[in-house]
């Protein structure tokens, strides 16, 4: 009887979640948002391929003309194709996002989990040079990048990275601290176990459905900022498709009473955005429950 | 806090200079053929020949000074450009952090104190408007307001007190909506979570009326989280102003910058830039501040995690 | 006489002006059992702390089975050999496991760090310590979620013997623990120390549970140690006013509470 | 000690019967709990995590969550608790205080000392906020806090977590109370320190004449300082006892298991009797078996077919159906 199992405690089959059921308990409008950003990545990935006519040319002509038969969505300001253009828009509308979210999100983690880690004065030093640099707003720094390494998307992708990063590390720098003073933590350092080991196996996949979550968030801000900046002439460069560029071009079309140009690009943003939202917030809901 | 951040970025706006490619001349010149004595002039303006650091105090000097340097494009001291460009900027940036504070708190609170029809479309509309950018906001409002109703103009800024308020009200709301409906969100949550606390709960078992229940312990405590959201969002407009002002045609700083930007006039783009992060900062000193009155836990300087 | 497994003399750890523990000097001798107690801010954690290397003493030395360990490991061959030594279960059985790995896996990673084995010899290893302790195959193979506190307590017992230490320190281990657990897990304490001869040192503000699992005591205030010996004569005779003050605050059968002056020893003041 | 007649009785719950919503689904969390106190009496409600202890107090003062169910009956003084609602019922929390577990939660952070002390004071009762303060100030005396005007200045950050606790249990005495829901008062602070506050908690309690219902999971404290003291298991009370004759004379096997498994400090145990198994919350146990019959060693067949009703036995209450036959043979000694 010395050590054995107490006949009654029974263990219930509780499996590691996966992604899939995660997604699942994101409920309705977080399932319907993922697939609206499945939809996008598809299109930017070969939107070109999909597209019915070419994103380049046109004929001042049809300039503002609308839907007829073979053109869906009828023409922009500049008499091309306004579906084809779309098509054409979402890569660089959501690879510079994606490019900002991709560095910022390394950057940041790195920074907390080193900061957490170590605690102390490298703690302190590191806070406050993120608090310093959190007197740059991301489209300020932009703007500030545009006009020292010229216009263009690199640029404004790199800068709006720079800017998050700080906001990024002091969220996830909470979360690192967090999980830094968990008792297995302690049980592993006492074992032996190195510090970098620690960090990769246990601390960091377990700050990951917050990290996740963030970069969803995230997302949805930097394609703002980004299609902002492009809207400001110092993103994309025309002639090349990108929906910020779009609304730009096409802006006069609102005024001379031919809207849908401007408000197809900005409409396609909104809904981007929304999904990127909607998924991030429900995503972060589920990594809060989930520290409980 | 407030004078290592402005030290810092003063700095790294100053520095941008030589980040450049090319020489200091080509970038403050932005490329432009400058004959013998303007470049000369230019030296002299920025003390080129000077070591590095040397050259950052004479600046930042000058910039105390209210001496910005002068626009290679206009030939105009930047300091004067600025000063008859601030104002319009300065009254969209409070017109729509007051849409903000009052439309956006406002509700928040009923959202978060009731339940049922007004909460839920409060949270479904505000997803929505949370992902609308400015300048996507901008040419629905010109559309319906301007083109198809024409109550307010589209462009231009507006003389007077009453035609400013006029002329700026579209892109005010423009600026103010994605901003108002996070603001809206985060106050809704907020005081749903402090109608949670153990405290909320210590005040119920004494028997303490609702309305003062919700008076003293669940808004005085969730102001706290408000007070931070609105600081963050507030400030992030002094930046976004520049997308609205270029959407609506307003003569302001942000419109300028990105001219500036585009024509490489270089001496604008750092004498703006300086402007826009002090006011930046200067915004979340105060909203510290605010944060360290409203709770007794946090003491000036502090910041809140 | 042999050496003693466990040996602290003149330890001291400050934090900025705070002394947290002053001149603390402990033996344990291969196969004993000391019980280290005090109230929160008598230092007993911050020791504990001190000898299994979470925290670098301010001054004094530390020795277990027969090396020295007063400074922090430089290799990870010293880190790891000084786990083979001493191990530490904590209190908390709900952060003591990586919420995402299952006790499968946990002790497979200990077994991995101490022992140059192959997957077959680990996987049977795993079984005998899960035996060891009372968790079947089933429960092996469960993620933390799935258990119980005191399945939980189990587990990161098993974890700390997969390392084979010859010293295992209990920082309140039993604690959190509802009684009927409680029972449970210090029975398995006695049973394993009978099977594997291993030594304990017991960090608790529970006097019952110092009492049953312990031969030695050290009694712990502000930092210092104000009494020590057998744990029986410790218990029954209390001789410094601490230790007869915290005898006394324990309820049992015909227990009158009585109120003290009340800034007198022990009591906490703050600003 | 014997169980007056029901007039008598400042509290009664009887047949109370809690469910609460979890994830979509209703949850029992207490099974026909009845119990009563006297006015001045005190009562302990012992029991491990998940018996229901603090969800009775929690449904004696109206604190449980939205969406739950209530069935049974709670009466104080003789007026239907559940059927109050408003002032009514804002009244009755006047005359029923509570003590938490964790003050530091359960005071609001922002709020200065004296604010939270006199707040009732001052909005139920109109008491003037100069007398409010006066009167705080005796009770931080007569709780040991020697400043009261300065700890009324104070934030509550600026106190330790003992002595906010004395904050908190002078606070509940300020509006004169006849009833305290004292919920696991010391179980975060150090054992000196619970000494000290079950001093103050047991002398005001006499000078107040105040009845209290005292929540822990410790059965020797309880023992200790209450009058009489009920055991809870799995949402249901199994065992009502006068304290005296808990620890020798228990009239149900889970607490007799429950004495037997604590270590004893004036003695070492060579083994401790341990009771197998894990505390099982109510909507885990069986609902037409005893609830304790799968850890229990004196179980038979016809305690696995009935529940056995709350019965009278020497005194007492108890729910096991062998109880008579048991009695004097469960005990520790036998264990």
């Amino acid at each position: 009887m010395s050590t054995a199992a107490p006949p009654v405690e029974a263990v219930a089959a509780v499996e590691r979640r996966s992604w899939l059921a995660l997604l699942r308990a994101t409920g309705a409008a977080g399932v319907a948002s993922a697939v609206a950003i499945a939809i996008a990545a598809f299109v930017a990935a070969f939107g070109p391929l999909l597209a019915p006519d070419s994103p380049y040319l046109g004929q001042l002509s049809s300039s503002y003309v609308g839907p007829t038969g073979g053109h869906l969505l009828g023409f922009d300001g500049q008499g091309r194709d306004l579906l084809s253009r779309l098509l054409g828009g979402a890569r660089t509308s959501l690879v510079g996002p994606l490019t900002v979210v991709v560095i910022c999100i390394l950057a940041g983690t790195v920074l907390a989990v080193s900061a957490a880690w170590k605690r102390g004065t490298y703690d302190a030093f590191v806070s406050s040079g993120l608090d310093v640099l959190f007197a740059f707003p991301g489209i300020l720094l932009a703007i500030l990048a545009a006009a020292v390494f010229g216009a263009g998307l690199v640029a404004a992708s790199l800068a709006l990275a720079v800017a998050y990063t700080p906001y990024v590390a002091r969220v996830l720098r909470g979360a690192a601290l967090r999980e830094r003073s968990q008792q297995y933590v302690a049980a592993l350092e006492v074992q032996g176990a190195s510090a970098f080991s620690i960090c990769l196996r246990h601390l960091i996949p377990n700050m990951l459905p917050l990290i996740v979550a963030q970069a969803t968030i995230l997302f949805g801000y930097a394609m703002v900022d980004l299609a902002a900046i492009s809207f400001l002439g110092l993103g994309v460069q025309p002639p090349n498709p990108d929906w910020g560029v779009m609304i730009a071009e096409n802006q006069s079309g609102v005024v001379q009473g031919y809207p849908l140009a401007a408000l197809a690009a900005g409409i396609c943003i909104v809904i981007v955005v929304v999904a990127f939202n909607i998924l991030g917030e429900r995503l972060y809901d589920q990594a809060q429950a989930e520290r409980r | 806090m407030l004078v290592a951040t402005l030290v810092v970025s003063s700095f790294v706006i100053f520095s941008a200079l030589y980040l450049a490619p090319g020489n200091p001349i080509a970038v403050l010149s932005g490329g432009r053929t400058l004959p013998a004595e303007s470049i000369k002039v230019l030296e002299a303006r920025y003390h080129l020949n000077d070591p590095f650091i040397t050259q950052y105090w004479l600046w930042l000097k000058g910039v105390a000074h209210g001496d910005f340097g002068i626009s290679i494009a206009l030939r105009e001291n930047v300091s004067t450009l600025i000063a008859s460009r601030i104002g319009t900027t300065a009254a969209l940036v409070l017109y729509a952090s007051l849409l903000i504070l009052v439309i956006g708190i406002g509700l928040g609170l009923a959202a978060g104190l009731r339940r049922g029809f007004l909460d839920t479309s409060v949270l479904a509309v505000t997803a929505v408007s949370a992902a609308i950018p400015s300048f996507v906001a901008a040419i629905v409002l010109i559309l319906l307001f301007s083109v198809k109703l024409t109550l307010f103009p589209s462009l231009g800024d507006g003389q007077g007190l009453f035609g400013t308020i006029y002329h700026l009200t579209l892109p005010a709301v423009a600026l103010a909506i994605s901003s108002l409906a996070i603001v809206a969100r985060v106050t809704r949550a907020s005081v749903r979570e402090e109608f949670g606390r153990e405290h909320v709960q210590t005040a119920v078992s004494r028997g303490i009326p609702y309305r003062q229940l919700v008076r003293r312990h669940v808004l005085r405590n969730a102001a706290i989280p408000i007070t931070t959201i609105s600081g963050i969002t507030v400030a992030s407009l002094i930046a976004i102003a520049a997308v609205v002002e270029r959407a609506f045609g307003l003569n302001g700083l942000g419109a300028y910058l990105v001219s500036a930007a585009n024509s490489k006039d270089f001496a604008v783009v750092q004498g703006i830039s300086l402007v826009l992060v002090t006011a930046f900062v200067v915004v979340n000193v105060l909203v510290d501040v605010l944060y360290a009155i409203l709770d007794p836990r946090v003491s000036l300087g502090s910041r809140a995690q | 006489m042999t050496e003693p497994i466990l040996q602290v003399d003149g330890l001291r750890k400050e934090f900025g002006e705070l002394i947290a523990v002053d001149d603390v000097t402990v033996r344990v001798r291969e196969g004993g059992s000391l019980a280290i107690v005090g109230e929160s801010g008598s230092g007993k954690t911050t020791v504990a702390k001190m000898i299994v290397g979470l925290e670098v003493p301010t001054a004094g030395s530390i020795r277990a089975c027969g090396s020295d360990r007063s400074t922090p490991a430089r290799s990870t061959a010293e880190r790891r050999r000084r786990g083979r030594e001493v191990q530490i279960v904590f209190q908390d059985p709900y952060t003591s496991l990586d919420p995402r790995q299952t006790v499968e896996r946990a002790l497979d990673e200990v077994l991995r760090l101490h022992q140059g084995w192959d997957a077959p010899r680990r996987r049977s290893r795993v079984l005998e310590l899960g035996e060891l302790v009372g968790l079947d195959a089933r429960q092996i193979r469960a993620l933390p979620r799935a258990l119980s506190g005191g399945q939980r307590q189990r587990v990161a017992i098993a974890r700390a013997l997969a390392a084979e230490p010859r010293v295992l320190i209990l920082d309140e281990s039993v604690a959190a623990l509802d009684v009927s657990i409680q029972a449970q897990v210090l029975n398995l304490l006695a049973d394993i120390r009978d099977e594997t001869g291993i030594s304990y040192v017991l960090i608790s503000h529970d006097l019952a549970v110092v009492r049953q699992l312990t031969e030695e005591t050290i009694v712990m205030w502000r930092g210092r140690v104000v009494e020590r010996g057998p744990t029986a004569q410790v218990l029954d005779d209390p001789q410094d006013d601490y230790t007869k003050r915290l005898r006394a605050s324990v309820p049992r059968p015909g227990w009158k509470p009585t109120r003290r002056a009340l800034a007198g020893v022990g009591e906490e003041m703050d600003p | 000690m014997s169980e007056g007649p029901a007039s008598a009785a400042l509290l009664e719950v009887e047949d109370l019967v809690v469910d609460l919503p979890v994830e979509g689904e209703m949850r029992r969390v207490l099974h026909e709990v009845s119990l009563s106190i006297r006015a001045g009496e005190a009562v302990g409600l012992v029991g491990e995590s998940g018996s229901g202890k603090s969800m009775t107090a929690r449904a004696i003062d109206r604190l449980l969550p939205p969406g739950a169910a209530v069935g049974g009956a709670i009466r104080f003084d003789g007026g239907n608790v559940t059927a109050l609602s408003g002032a009514q019922l804002r009244r009755f929390r006047g005359e029923v205080a509570m003590i938490f577990q964790d003050p530091r939660a359960h005071i609001n952070p922002v709020r200065r000392i004296g604010d939270y002390m006199t707040e009732a004071l001052r909005t139920n009762r109109d008491v003037p906020n100069a007398e409010a303060e006066d009167r705080a100030v005796d009770l931080l005396e007569s709780v040991g806090i020697e400043d009261g005007g300065r700890r009324l200045r104070q934030y509550p950050h600026e106190l330790s977590g003992g002595l906010l606790q004395r904050v908190m249990i002078a606070t509940a005495l300020l509006t004169q109370p006849r009833l305290l829901l004292a919920d696991e008062p010391t179980t975060a602070v150090d054992v000196t320190t619970q000494a000290e506050v079950m001093a103050i908690l047991d002398d005001l309690r006499r000078e107040f004449r105040l009845a209290m219902l005292f929540i822990t999971h410790n059965l020797e404290l309880a023992a200790a300082v209450c009058d009489r003291t009920a055991v809870m298991y799995a949402g249901q009370v199994v065992e009502v006892r006068a304290s005296s004759l808990l620890h020798d004379d228990p009239l149900h096997p889970y607490t007799a298991a429950l004495a037997a498994a604590r270590p004893d400090i004036s003695a070492t145990k060579d083994r401790l009797a341990s009771i197998p198994g894990r505390p099982l919350s109510a909507f885990e146990a069986p609902s037409d078996a005893c609830a304790f019959a799968p850890r229990c060693t004196h179980v038979r067949d016809a305690c696995r077919q009935q529940r056995p009703p709350l019965i009278e036995l020497d005194r007492g209450l108890t729910r096991c159906l062998r109880a008579d036959e048991l009695r004097g043979h469960m005990g520790p000694e036998t264990a």
